[in-house]
């Protein structure tokens, strides 16, 4: 009885009451660095994890990057050998190459931004760090459930991104991030083929604990009061990832291990010529892949709904209908994988996939009115989080929309592995996921570092992301429905004109992001400080100190309203005076 | 699970060694109390049954899909198995999974004694399949020539796709047989632990966990054995 | 008014696609060019709706300092069973039109016209029912050896594809439809093309003459393959000539050479066909070994006893077997220097095809049987006696 | 836990806390786990002799049993062994719901896994039959070295040919056909003529004329080709009627290839 006890005097009273914030260097700096590699704490963790996925996604970009100054003109070969007309060709000035060896070099770098975005940043993205900053925050907890599987998840992404790392540079692959069999079997390159695939096994345990952890935290670690129904909307989208996490990544694992078996000891499973089928390898990997795509989205979603939320002081619209609708994602997502064989797989394994995959158009759908509902009389400000909100509807809605044609079978026979469907995932990935992550991270940024960014360079960051992005993919839809194919290192001349424009685009989207490293590089250094709770947010994360303390709350919270009740209550950290309420009008709450 | 906790008091000196390490056992900081933390840590395990049971669906897909592409090779292929060892083999699992739930049971009424001789059985068991498995399977086919995809090397095959059915039953075996590897390593942990006094009624997280994953193990195989040794 | 409409709907199509849809998968009223204009006009609707009343809401309830944001429902259950329902009803109709069109390109009446498709890294071959394949070659994109690929319009055809290597798709973006090529089983692609516009008011529709003198018009489409395949994949490219249907029986039956054309014309021809994609002829680098001033030199190779000098020497076949050996077991001999990237072209090339590769080979080295090779001159004239003997056994 | 000491241990009730409603610690009693246990052995002896009894009915009595009985009795004894082990060894009877709803969420996952995807690559043929015809080409097996590869990592095009085929090729070049014929076929092949549900469908999407190179005359030995008089239905057949006569027959057809 006694443990139970002790704890039970405890409850409601954390007994920290004297600790500082959780960025504060204890010891010396040696100390300090070992402190940060062996915490035990979310906070830190979901930091590191912000650190290196933002790494990732600046070598991912990096390599976009060069992908899209490749395709600036198209590559051709004169007489006498040498590249001509290509942007990069000055990389091979006074060589006689080939069109092969371009062909090669941009199907190295194609890989690499592909398998790096997915599987070590966009993947882990917003879950592993948002989510393991917040979710207990929210929750109201002092850390994750398992706060030591927590720390192991981060080195293992570690470990397996090293491997990611090690496969470029041996030279890097050029199986595509789909690894479709037989050619990624087959393709020259086997120690970095075999550590590209390894990262992506490793890099699934990562999510896996990840997942796991968050799923156990939600459901016993919420703080005394708070129903499942008075958790923000943040962490059911979490909770619904978590879901995917933990149910899809172990098939890709049994996939990308029976994929190295296939190249060390060819036991032909997926080998044609040994008699394995390569649609068995599409359907293993798109069982994982797809679903993962809401792995991708579905914490931005979450994001959406809070930030809005917070930005409009309005009651999220329709909260149980987002909330569903999050778990119907997660669950519809495990049927429609085989959108993306249309063109491979049988006619009656594609007509069921296709009609399951309008299904999932429906949550998405549903979820884009409620957020355009919830504007409705709200008090919405132009806050940098709220502009990349704005913009996250705008090209989230484009991105479904070109969704619609690709679930369609008939057009998405023009329309499979085109341009289109490049600019589509752009549309919700980036335009998605990365806008998203974005209106997050500004979000919580004073939560996560105490200090202010300034407001004007966020302003003008989100501007040049916006319009650079949209210069980038929106010409992708015409090129792909004209019929540009992907992964293509060259192109017939008809297309230069529109390849021009988004390789301009690129480079100004790549500007915006400057914009943004040098905003939160003076934030963090000579940013002012920032209140406990600067945009009058009524969640759980405003109530404690910022940064927030050690162990999250000096006593633990007891919730008292609901994360969305702008207009009935002051937010925590604000003088009533400046916080003006409504009249309360009868029956007019209480979702 | 364990404690992270660094601000625990320090337990009082007298008596300490005669108080068994798992009524010394405090829970983590984080957590409200040993029992929301012991059903955490439940479903935590849980969820990683889940993720095992979908690892291993994709062998049981791709033995379904070759199965249902090749019969004959496939029928044929699982003629070359006997089902006794198969056979033997699910009796000595079975059995192991039985002393380990009877393992769980003796630490919730801290029979100690008994708790370690079943997790001895359990390990002896595990060891034992792997030896079964590895004499008279892995070793005998492998030396025919039945062997996985381009490695087939055996000239009395009738079937164009036995390769392929050698494919699976290696890869799917093999990685139930790491699993059991695993699992062995959990238990000699397990024996390590318990002989320190680890486990006791009002803690054994870790054993309720380890039992959980032996038992998968189990349930893993006897889906197995019918479909490598029995089905034609 | 509808007319209006017509010409917006024309409007778009033309900005998405260039022109309307050349096949009847892709035109008519099942065809996918409706059911996407259908699935345009429903985004574009909401699209500008959702827009709009967020940028109403952005103008009308910004923040004023000091005014509390109005209290208004959190929920309203009709409208959000509304807002479920009518899109659910939108997307029905999507799925049944678009599972029409696909089915259409699927399924071949039993007359249609049936031509095989090979696709390998990375050239596209044809071989029509009487046995002949591409004979005219073009340039597309950083291609100088791209088929053209004649096809009746009009008439059903269904291609019956495979691919040799790893999995590829052949994409006509014309047509709107495209289906991947696999390696262990055949997949049909299916159109049919619409007529030549004779008329002038299609200016892709010209005409030509052929080798033979006749003339005939025709309209050009560019196939890519979709399917990503490694280095060269962006050069896997071809043309299909939509002919005259008529025309198209005439071309059937001239085949582009026969057992009395010269090997090396018969050589070159193949060359473009199948080979142009790796093996240059003129000296330039490419993914396999060029073939100028390749016959008769020695060769060092990375999996097999070299081929030196003495044993070409001795009996300058060897080099012919070598070349024998490579097309049909391209991993038997990899030269020093180059990967083992190469095909097998099992099957592929027939006895008049193989002898013309051999002689185009020959004929591009300054060690042919032209030139003696050194010190052994008359083993040299038994060669070509021996060549002249086969050749005009056939 | 400064207090241990005065923690009365009651086993019935280790942490005195029943009345929160909570499910962790149940304590099973030995009786229904040795109960388990037997009921789990009874049943893989049931699951053998299903099997053994079909396969004798088939040979001594000529039954005609359809496929699908062998592999639904198989499966179902197996679930039932599968639950008995998930509802006491792993006490799902007892656990709280959000465990057993995991465990059946996971059950349908993997279900939709298999389902689905053996809904694509089984009906391949519905419009075009050569659809679901087998070629082979591509991949790395269009190429095996000389002895499998047991030489190490196979070369990608070096030869050609299924693996069957070239393995028994080089057991022959190397043994003689004698020793070949001599060495028959040892093993149990038992199963294998049970019923016709197990035969593939026909590979129809052969055509010689495209392929006409040796490579695949072997394919066409013996592989469902309607125009091989040596084709696998007929050996169905014979089994069934005759099981001594399998040996011989296969020898024959093998011998027959050796030949062309």
């Amino acid at each position: 009885m006694t443990t139970v006890d002790r704890n039970l005097d405890q409850l409601g009273d954390h007994g920290h009451h004297d600790e500082g914030s959780y960025l504060n260097p204890k010891y010396g700096p040696i100390a300090t660095v070992w402190d940060w590699m062996t915490t035990v704490d979310h906070k830190k963790i979901g930091v590191m994890y912000l650190f290196a996925v933002l790494f990732m996604f600046f070598l991912g970009g990096v390599a976009a990057l060069g992908l899209r100054i490749e395709l600036l003109e198209p590559t051709r070969i004169d007489e006498t050998g040498n590249l001509t007309g290509a942007a990069l060709s000055f990389l091979a000035e006074g060589e006689t190459v080939s069109q092969a060896a371009v062909g090669q070099a941009y199907n190295r770098v194609m890989t690499m931004h592909g398998a790096i975005m997915v599987f070590m940043f966009i993947v882990p993205g917003i879950p592993a760090s948002l989510g393991n900053f917040f979710l207990p925050l929210m929750l109201g907890a002092k850390d994750v459930a398992f706060p030591r599987l927590n720390l192991a998840s981060w080195y293992i992404y570690v470990f397996g991104s090293l491997f990611g790392v090690f496969s470029i540079l041996m030279g890097g692959v050029d199986t595509g991030w789909t690894f479709y069999t037989p050619y990624s079997t087959t393709t020259t390159g086997q120690p970095q083929v075999i550590a590209m695939v390894l990262a992506a096994f490793i890099l699934g345990f990562s999510s896996i604990f990840t997942g796991l952890n968050f799923i156990v935290t939600t459901h016993k670690l919420r703080a005394p009061g708070m129903g499942w129904f008075d958790m923000p909307l943040f962490i059911w989208a979490v909770y619904s990832t978590s879901i995917i996490q933990v149910l899809a990544t172990p098939v890709i694992g049994v996939t990308l291990l029976l994929l190295i078996f296939e190249r060390v000891l060819q036991i032909g499973i997926f080998d044609p010529g040994l008699g394995g089928d390569p649609v068995l390898f599409q359907h293993f990997f798109w069982f994982y892949s797809h679903p993962v795509v809401y792995v991708m989205i579905l914490p931005a979603m979450g994001i959406i709904s809070d930030v809005l939320a917070v930005h409009c002081r309005k009651r999220i619209f329709g909260y149980r209908a987002i909330a569903f609708s999050s778990l119907a994602i997660a669950a519809i997502s495990f049927l429609v994988w085989g959108h993306h064989m249309f063109t491979s797989q049988g006619e009656l394994a594609a007509m069921v996939f296709s009609f399951l995959t309008f299904f999932v158009a429906i949550p998405t759908a549903v979820k884009v009115f409620n957020w355009i509902a919830s504007l409705y009389k709200g008090s919405i400000t132009f806050t940098t989080p709220m502009l990349y909100v704005f913009a996250f509807l705008f090209l989230f809605s484009i991105g479904g929309l070109t969704g619609l044609p690709l679930g369609t079978l008939s057009t998405d026979l023009h329309l499979h592995d085109s341009y289109f469907v490049v600019a589509h995932f752009h549309y919700v990935m980036f335009g998605g996921t990365v806008i998203a992550f974005l209106a997050g991270i500004h979000h919580w940024w004073p939560k996560m570092f105490g200090r202010m960014y300034s407001e004007k360079g966020g302003a003008l960051g989100c501007a040049l992301v916006f319009i650079g992005f949209n210069m980038t993919f929106f010409t992708q839809f015409f090129l792909g429905t004209q019929g540009m194919p992907r992964r293509y290192a060259s192109y017939v001349d008809e297309f230069t004109l529109l390849h021009q424009i988004s390789t301009y685009g690129s480079l100004i989207l790549a500007l915006g992001f400057v914009v943004h490293l040098v905003v939160f590089l003076h934030s963090l250094f000579l940013g002012e400080k920032a209140p406990q709770n600067p945009w009058g947010g009524l969640t759980l994360e405003w109530e404690t100190e910022t940064p927030p303390i050690e162990h999250n709350f000096h006593h633990e919270p007891v919730l008292t309203h609901g994360p969305y009740d702008f207009d009935e209550v002051v937010p925590p950290g604000w003088d009533p005076k400046d916080y003006p309420l409504p009249e309360p009008t009868p029956g007019g709450h209480k979702h | 699970m364990a404690s992270i906790d660094t601000h625990q008091p320090a337990l009082p000196q007298p008596g300490k060694e005669k108080v068994p390490l798992w009524q010394r056992y405090t829970h983590g900081h984080h957590w409200r109390n040993a029992d929301d933390e012991f059903d955490g840590a439940k479903i935590g395990i849980w969820l990683f049954l889940a993720t095992e049971v979908l690892l291993f669906s994709g062998m049981f897909c791709a033995y379904a899909l070759f199965r249902l592409m090749y019969p004959e090779s496939i029928a044929a292929g699982s003629g070359y198995l006997d089902w006794r060892w198969g056979g033997l083999n699910t009796v000595v699992l079975l059995i192991s999974s039985f002393t380990i739930a009877m393992a769980i049971r003796n630490v919730q009424l801290n029979q100690q004694f008994w708790a370690r001789i079943n997790l001895l059985i359990t390990w002896l068991c595990a060891a034992a399949f792997l030896v079964i498995k590895l004499t008279f399977e892995y070793i005998p086919k492998w030396s025919d020539g039945k062997r996985p995809g381009a490695l087939f090397d055996y000239p009395f095959a009738q079937h164009a796709h036995e390769n392929v059915w050698w494919s699976i039953y290696y890869v799917s075996t093999g990685i139930h047989a790491t699993h059991v590897i695993g699992g062995m390593v959990l238990i000699a942990w397990l024996i390590y632990r318990q002989g320190k006094g680890a486990y006791g009624p009002t803690h054994y997280t870790m054993m309720e966990g380890v039992g959980l994953y032996w038992h998968i193990v189990d349930l893993v195989w006897i889906f197995l054995f019918p479909l490598l040794y029995l089905v034609h | 008014m509808t007319a209006t409409l017509a010409g917006i709907n024309d409007f778009v199509i033309k900005l998405f696609f260039g022109q309307k849809a050349d096949s009847l998968v892709g035109s008519g009223l099942g065809g996918s060019d409706a059911v996407f204009l259908f699935i345009w006009w429903v985004s574009v609707f909401f699209f500008v709706l959702l827009m709009g009343i967020m940028g109403y809401c952005m103008v009308k309830y910004r923040r004023r300092e000091g005014v509390p944001a109005e209290p208004s429902p959190s929920h309203n259950t009709p409208l959000e069973i509304a807002w479920s329902v009518i899109p659910s009803l939108l997307l029905a109709v999507m799925f049944f039109w678009g599972f029409n069109g696909y089915m259409k390109a699927q399924m071949a009446p039993s007359y249609a016209e049936q031509i095989d498709l090979i696709g390998q890294k990375w050239a596209w071959s044809m071989t029509y029912s009487t046995g002949i394949g591409a004979s005219e070659f073009t340039t597309l994109g950083g291609n100088n050896n791209v088929p053209i690929f004649v096809v009746p319009a009009e008439t059903p055809v269904r291609l019956r594809m495979n691919s040799a290597d790893v999995i590829h798709a052949f994409w006509v973006p014309d047509f709107r439809t495209k289906l991947d090529v696999m390696p262990n089983r055949y997949t049909p692609y299916v159109f049919t093309a619409n007529a030549l516009d004779r008329s002038g008011a299609d200016d892709r529709v010209q005409t030509t003459t052929d080798k033979k003198g006749n003339e005939y018009a025709y309209r050009d489409h560019i196939v890519y393959c979709a399917e990503y395949c490694g280095d060269s994949h962006s050069e896997m490219v071809a043309v299909l000539r939509v002919v005259e249907p008529s025309y198209y029986q005439t071309w059937l039956n001239t085949p582009p050479y026969g057992v009395t054309t010269e090997p090396v014309e018969v050589g070159a021809l193949v060359w473009q066909a199948k080979c142009a994609v790796c093996h240059t002829v003129d000296g330039g680098v490419s993914t396999g070994p060029t073939w100028k001033d390749a016959w008769g030199y020695s060769r060092e190779f990375t999996n097999a006893d070299s081929l030196t000098q003495e044993m070409i020497d001795r009996d300058p076949m060897e080099w012919d077997n070598y070349i024998r050996e490579s097309i049909i077991l391209p991993g038997a001999k990899v030269r020093a220097g180059f990967t083992n990237a190469m095909p097998s072209f099992d099957g592929q090339l027939s006895d008049v095809e193989m002898r013309g590769v051999i002689a185009y080979m020959r004929s591009l080295s300054d060690r042919d049987p032209g030139t003696p090779i050194p010190g052994y001159p008359e083993l040299e004239a038994e060669a070509a006696e021996l060549e002249a003997a086969e050749e005009g056994g056939e | 836990m400064s207090h241990a000491q005065e923690h009365e241990y009651n086993p019935a009730d280790p942490h005195g806390f029943h009345e929160d409603g909570h499910h962790g610690h149940v304590i099973v009693p030995w009786q229904v786990l040795l109960g388990v246990l037997l009921a789990l052995l009874f049943f893989t002896v049931l699951t053998v002799f299903q099997a053994q009894f079909e396969k004798h009915a088939v040979y001594q009595w000529g039954w005609v049993i359809p496929g699908w009985v062998n592999i639904v009795l198989a499966m179902g004894i197996a679930c039932i062994k599968g639950g008995l082990v998930a509802l006491f060894f792993m006490q799902l009877r007892y656990d709280s719901g959000i465990n057993v709803l995991l465990f059946l969420f996971t059950l349908f996952a993997v279900w939709l896994f298999i389902m689905f995807t053996a809904l694509d690559l089984n009906n391949r043929g519905h419009i075009t039959e050569w659809r679901s015809g087998e070629v082979i080409s591509g991949g790395s097996g269009v190429g095996f070295g000389e002895h499998g590869a047991s030489k190490g990592r196979v070369d990608i095009n070096s030869a050609a040919g299924p693996v069957y085929m070239r393995v028994k090729d080089n057991y022959i070049a190397e043994h003689g056909i004698e020793d070949y014929e001599a060495h028959g076929h040892h093993d149990d092949h038992g199963g294998s003529a049970l019923s016709d549900a197990w035969q593939s469908r026909s590979h129809s999407g052969l055509t010689p004329g495209l392929f006409s190179t040796g490579v695949w005359e072997h394919l066409d030995d013996g592989h469902g080709h309607s125009h091989d008089d040596h084709g696998h239905d007929d050996h169905g057949d014979d089994h069934a009627e005759d099981g001594e006569h399998h040996d011989e027959e296969h020898a024959n057809d093998d011998h027959g290839e050796e030949e062309h």
